[in-house]
């Protein structure tokens, strides 16, 4: 079934909107201002609902499937934080409510900010930020804070070329310039490396660990004492905490400020794109810095206070994203210290594909990995087949690709990320398609070059769409 | 666990085909020294019975305008929401995909964002609007750092103090390790914004007004416009009630270049003040300097018209710290609300709705004037206004909780000038009983 | 994507229910009595979410597009009906609460009661039907009540040949007898013919107004009165109602008990087969005979009486589908006097489709229709396109078939009900579609008998099912 | 109305196409007799808001089990239901499709109800289950008919006492006009079915035995099997509480031929006992006398397997008044929640939670002996037993209102004969807390 765009249905008169009683008199707002309204389709209800029930079906979700996307941690989304975040209380609080008349989200923010605090064994924690990168770059402002405070002027960042993408412009945005660190023969930093690089002109350095390519960061203690040493600080992108809960304490091994993403590790749902969360915790000394408002307690009651005259300031116009922390809380309070068995579980799933196929696919560090493994293309070149055609044959056997192409430190990287929450079964299934893949490479490969094909739409031209966009009808 | 469906054969024969002999011993990668020593404190889990009687017990402790009657703005705007929209974001095919990199299996949220896109613009009068930003605040942040991008080598930028304070104080934030400078223009006594300074301001790149304004109060664009480009400066329009368009000019229309804002009133709940909505859009001349993600149209293999993230040159996956911004995961699904309210309101709908809004904060405002309370600006306004309160009202606003009534916003802790005032919100939530309520309590 | 059956997914010792905490001893049930538990599969939470949101993906609705299905009132359903019956306070209501207990729901029960009499003009509602079949042994119920009562044995009831298929197995559940009445060369009841077979043997007769060829009974209120006359009564299937709200009066007419399909005209979701509600509406004299208990006001407050000693007594455990009820009640409020406007629309829908389709579909009655309209495969036919043929071609455009081979009184029935919710744009793809196949009936008309090929199946083996039921797995 | 798409232009041109003038003249084909003459008196349509704030109203004044504690049973069952079933059933393409008369198109309801079919079948431990009652009572008086059409030429069944009243009075409704007759069985002094009399009985089609029966006893199906056989009349074994099964034996398992009763417990919310679902099974070899619908595998023309309805020969609209049953729309929706439960739960689950019920229910009953209460009957009990109360407590039953608890259901009008005593049903929503509060109250 197609469905047309919301503008080429309707007809003006209609509505799917019901439209409160008029019980006051209508008054002319100021012909200076007044303008004509905007040109939206007029629509009835069940056009709407066919309307989006149709654009539904031509997505895939983590309820539709396998959904191994590296990086991005696509574990189920449990339903009852959808009801908890939904709560009447909850989705009608107005975000300028005097303190004592929103006591219930004030707790709910102070305890999950200690349970962060705990699940990562840092100091503190800002739940102000709105995404992971916006974690990253309220991050970076507190290093700026912190140095300013002490007077000094540290320009450039260390950041290994196995971190994420955003960390360079959310160093940028701050006005560090970033400075790559190049990883060793085994995939991770070397020491050598840093303190090489590490001067009096570097505010520190920004490290993925677990890094892109799934492997623990060995080196990081040593590292950190580098960089401490040179009165550097520490950053963490947290976005691979699912494999080190409950295995690594961050701030002892020499972390900062480290950066959560809760739609990654607490199960919220990423939306399509959004919205996400993504915390910062911080070492005590690094806590005046964190955004304000803060939660405190006083008397056995909650109230916000700006009274922190070293904070960075506002991230965000009011409190972060505040349902998505509403969904985090309700996860982890549904999990307790089972979040260690979410990490276990979680490795394990990424090193049993890993183990079941490597001998099909190369893989470039051979080493046990955490909750994700790389391979590449390298085997499948041979046939001209490559990391795109398998992504792209992937959707036909009914599961979404992993991230490809990415880190960009492994040419034609597979970035593969199972998730704690898929069955043996299903990774049984995925590890047969992709080894059905590997002989059709050989065997076939020109079907594969073609796929997809079961889809709603083939392989679609992003070329053109780059070169003449068209955003809007 | 019912998240975690690994039974003890499952472990046993996963760990026997990885080699391992134990889940301990999966993170030999980890050293000794990184291992974790102390034990968790974590509380035991919740069972689902447990945490939905703990959560509806926090949910009671608010003040929520389930239950009450809020007469607060200032940037989070209490609307009905139809059971449509909550249905269809309920789909999960929408709520669990992640941004859609693989266009073949997500035309579902790239159709839904392109309409996003394509109402946006209609809405404020532009050419194209992104695919979404964090809220308003940071939207206008990242606007004001995009002016840099078109103006190049400037290094200032001026901000009304009739912008919503709290929009302001992410851009400090934003701004305070860049070296770029912000001056706050002032207010006049209508209650909108002073620009006769602008001209004598070095090295302006850009200009930002807000209408209506944080006071409510509708700006004058077009002659804002003429100001601001008079000083060579980019005109960037902000908002924080989008559903005002609906009968007040679009900003596009009265030459602001960039506009951005706050899009929570389109079927977003209040929750607290978030997920809310960055909306942003230019001009087709500045879209290669625009932050954020960009949905466009384009073709398939067989000539099937489809949707593909596009402009992607302008991200950090590829342009790393020379990109436009550093966003990356946005408030996708919000925007998706954002369309599946607009197209649910309609043309019609949203002249209505937005006349209704005007209507009836009208009649408070004239409820209340007749009360006593007093105007301290002239300038028209939407569904929200300042007035000044007699006094003792201090007293009544905090009576008036007993009864389950928030009677504005004080405004005296963010305009110090301002000390006795008030700013009231009135939506189409409230009938006329309810105003009428109110004025006779505060009339009492 | 295909999706196993329940029992092939899932391992022993996975669950995806929240086992409520153990906070008493365990105690040993007596081994007399004592099983061992059904074999149910065990499953994690991600696996029941995945397997029933793959199903739902198989599955045509409203919401997915036009639905047709004559005789079904297949309208779209409002989403805020089901925010209504939600509501904690209704879904956590237990049926046996002390009045005083349940104010809420039965002020709701009395004033659906008061507006469905509204709707119909009959004098007195019960709510107690689950369906309409159970409205209509409800109804033959009271028939027989009636005539024990009045010490009168009456064994037949009269049926039309154009009344709907329940009908007969509803009289022969009260023990009376079904005579058939035919259908006049205009489709509908011919009084002489009533007059004739109408005798003191005869409790009454059982119409469908309008009735299935979506005519109007035009002789109606004359058969009445040869019913009454001859001490019988008249029952009205009301399952059409959507056509005739706001234009007809049904006890003004002569009908003494109606019954209505709330998940017909009133809109309730039909669910796949249910839960319906069939609610039966009846005149002053025969509303002592409806079931009990029976809603009454006392000063101001609601009570459920058992006292109407000659009452049919329970045809329901309890209430009947109160929350199908909630629906309706919440459609009625909606609406108000529109409803009118719902018929009119739902007949113009209708006549509309007639119009637009009759020079190349066969219209045995070609005559003003109600809300639906019936045609034939007579025309294609001589193609051997047949009935089947062109409803299994019509999944292909992206449509619902329309019931066929119904009403058995026209050979090769489609009966094509639009429903007033369908936009006149859908109706004309409908039109086009219908005259695309006739088209394709005459010249590639293999194409249309191998109809569907979109589906996720092609037709199916039915008389194999019937022939080795396997009804379990 | 944002129901009704037609706008002024669509009614016009549609006329026309119709040749009609206005909409009125579309009803030519009503004669002018047979025309409404009176005007509505229907209530001017609600708008969304109004609609809710009136619904909310209404569900305030409710004793839900949301801010209650409810002991009662009897029938209909308060149980936890888990938010993945409200989301699943919310799921549009279930709840808006009609009957799955078109297969290629609906193998999303027939798989679905095929696994709810299969799963009730082995939970009460027959062969094959057809796809719904419409509830406990209906579905019991459909097995006696069925019973008939097994055995024939006989006039007379025998319904223990035990057996729900409510059921029990349904049956009475249907077999008024048939001309069959129903014998009421006495209930021995440990709360069981007299069965001794039963071979007294002429022309005895059927005995329907229920357990746990409405006092919440276990019966001793095993023997009452024996006894009916022996009487050569069908054995309808019936429940109200499927949870049962978790831990008892399964009435297939000793001998039953129909067996029927209630799922409401499986998922379905008590909504003031509707809609309930009637769960309905038999063996093999009766299976084309049931009533009701039943969904069977097959293949498509390409060999692959599916689901269609089937044996419909059984059906109204083939064999009319010689139909099985006149039951057309069933329960499809509340089936579809009973698997999805039953899902959800599984194997372990159902175990764990029936002991718990079990269990939960035996405390209360322990707890409430020690504080005066007395048991009239000895036959072990699942999650519901009736207590004698000490004098005075009809008072105590009424006040504990004022703490928002209905302390069981009073017997005295359903069973004169057990005037002041009291049926308690506890389920696993009730916490340990919950119990000693109850048991603090009675005995104070």
């Amino acid at each position: 079934l197609n469905e047309p765009l919301l503008w080429e249905r309707g007809k003006p008169g209609r509505s799917a909107y019901s439209l409160p009683r008029r019980d006051v008199e209508r008054k002319a707002l100021d012909e200076r201002y007044a303008g004509s309204g905007p040109d939206f389709p007029d629509l009835s209800e069940v056009e709407v609902i066919r309307h989006y029930t149709r654009l539904s079906q031509w997505n895939f979700g983590v309820d539709t499937g396998f959904y191994p996307l590296g990086s991005c941690t696509m574990k189920y989304n449990p339903k009852t934080n959808e009801r908890q975040a939904s709560l009447p209380g909850f989705a009608g609080a107005h975000p300028l409510l005097p303190d004592e008349l929103c006591q219930g989200v004030l707790e709910l923010m102070a305890h999950l900010q200690e349970l962060l605090a705990e699940v990562t064994g840092m100091d503190a924690v800002s739940l102000q930020p709105a995404a992971g990168a916006h974690g990253e770059l309220t991050g970076m402002l507190i290093f700026a804070a912190h140095f300013r405070n002490k007077g000094e002027n540290r320009t450039k960042i260390l950041i290994p070329d196995t971190a994420h993408g955003t960390n360079p412009a959310s160093c940028a945005l701050c006005g560090f310039q970033a400075v790559p660190l190049k990883s060793n023969d085994r995939g991770v930093m070397d020491p050598e490396a840093v303190a090489a690089l590490m001067d009096e002109e570097t505010a520190g350095i920004m490290v993925t660990n677990p890094n892109t390519l799934g492997l623990f960061e060995e080196n990081i203690k040593e590292i950190a004492e580098i960089v401490h040493r040179n009165g550097g600080l520490v950053y963490c992108d947290g976005a691979n905490m699912n494999a080190v809960m409950g295995i690594v304490n961050m701030k002892d091994i020499g972390v900062d400020v480290l950066h959560l993403n809760l739609h990654k590790t607490f199960s919220t749902p990423h939306g399509g794109g959004g919205p996400g969360a993504g915390p910062v915790c911080v070492t005590k000394e690094l806590e005046p810095f964190l955004p304000v408002p803060r939660v405190v307690r006083e008397d056995g009651t909650y109230r916000l206070s700006d009274d922190f005259p070293l904070s960075i300031g506002k991230v965000h116009t009011f409190h972060g994203n505040f349902g998505v922390l509403i969904k985090a809380y309700s996860y982890i309070l549904s999990m307790g210290p089972e979040l260690k068995k979410v990490s276990q579980l979680a490795v394990l799933n990424a090193n049993y594909i890993k183990e079941r196929l490597k001998d099909v696919y190369h893989l470039p560090f051979d080493r046990p990995c955490m909750h994700e493994c790389v391979f590449t293309d390298k085997k499948q070149q041979a046939h001209k087949v490559t990391t795109l055609d398998i992504a792209k044959r992937l959707m036909d056997y009914g599961f979404h690709p992993p991230t490809i192409y990415f880190p960009l430190v492994v040419q034609g990287a597979l970035m593969i990320e199972p998730t704690e929450t898929e069955t043996k079964e299903d990774l049984d299934r995925f590890i047969e398609a992709m080894r059905a893949i590997a002989r059709e490479a050989e065997e076939d490969p020109e079907r594969v070059r073609q796929a997809p094909s079961k889809p709603k739409l083939r392989r679609l031209n992003e070329a053109e769409a780059a070169r003449r966009p068209c955003l809007a009808g | 666990m019912r998240y975690l469906p690994h039974t003890p054969d499952d472990v046993a024969s996963m760990l026997k085909a990885v080699g391992a002999d134990s889940l301990e011993e999966l993170f030999a990668g980890v050293p000794e020294a990184c291992r974790r020593k102390d034990a968790w404190t974590l509380p035991e889990p919740l069972t689902e019975w447990e945490l939905n009687a703990h959560m509806d017990r926090l949910a009671a402790r608010m003040a929520s305008a389930h239950s009450w009657k809020v007469y607060l703005g200032a940037g989070s705007y209490e609307h009905h929401i139809p059971s449509t929209v909550s249905y269809l974001l309920g789909r999960s095919e929408f709520s669990t995909a992640y941004t859609p990199y693989q266009p073949e299996i997500s035309q579902g949220t790239l159709q839904g964002i392109y309409e996003y896109q394509t109402l946006t613009a209609r809405l404020l009068g532009m050419d194209v609007a992104n695919a979404s930003m964090y809220d308003g605040g940071s939207a206008l942040a990242e606007a004001l750092l995009m002016a840099f991008r078109i103006t190049r080598k400037k290094r200032r930028v001026a901000v009304s103090r009739a912008v919503n304070p709290f929009y302001r104080r992410v851009v400090a934030t934003y701004f305070e390790p860049t070296g770029y400078d912000v001056v706050e223009l002032p207010v006049l006594a209508d209650g909108t914004t002073d620009l006769s300074g602008i001209g004598g301001i070095e090295d302006l790149a850009a200009v930002a007004v807000q209408s209506p304004n944080f006071f409510g109060c509708l700006e004058d664009l077009e002659a804002a416009g003429r100001a601001i480009h008079d000083a060579g400066a980019v005109f960037v329009a902000c908002f924080s009630e989008p559903l005002a368009f609906g009968i007040v000019k679009s900003p596009g229309s009265q030459g602001a270049d960039i506009v951005c804002g706050e899009g929570q009133s389109f079927g977003n709940p209040q929750s607290f003040g978030g997920p809310g909505l960055g909306m942003f859009a230019t001009r087709q001349e500045h879209v290669r300097k625009m932050p954020g993600r960009l949905v466009g149209r384009t073709t398939d293999l067989e000539g099937r018209p489809g949707f593909v993230l596009t402009l992607s040159t302008r991200e950090q996956h590829i342009r790393r710290e020379k990109a436009t911004s550093n966003i990356c995961s946005n408030q996708g699904l919000c925007a998706m609300t954002a369309a599946m309210f607009m197209a649910t309101l309609g043309g019609t709908g949203i002249r209505e709705l937005a006349q209704l809004n005007h209507d009836k904060a009208e009649y408070l405002k004239e409820g209340l004037l007749a009360a006593g309370f007093s105007a301290p600006f002239a300038a028209p306004t939407f569904n929200e206004f300042v007035l000044k309160a007699p006094a003792g009202f201090a007293d009544t606003w905090k009576r008036l909780q007993q009864q389950k009534i928030v009677a504005g916003l004080p405004l005296a802790r963010l305009y110090p000038e301002l000390d006795g005032h008030y700013l009231f919100c009135v939506t189409e939530t409230k009938t006329r009983d309810d105003l009428d309520a109110l004025i006779r309590e505060v009339s009492s």
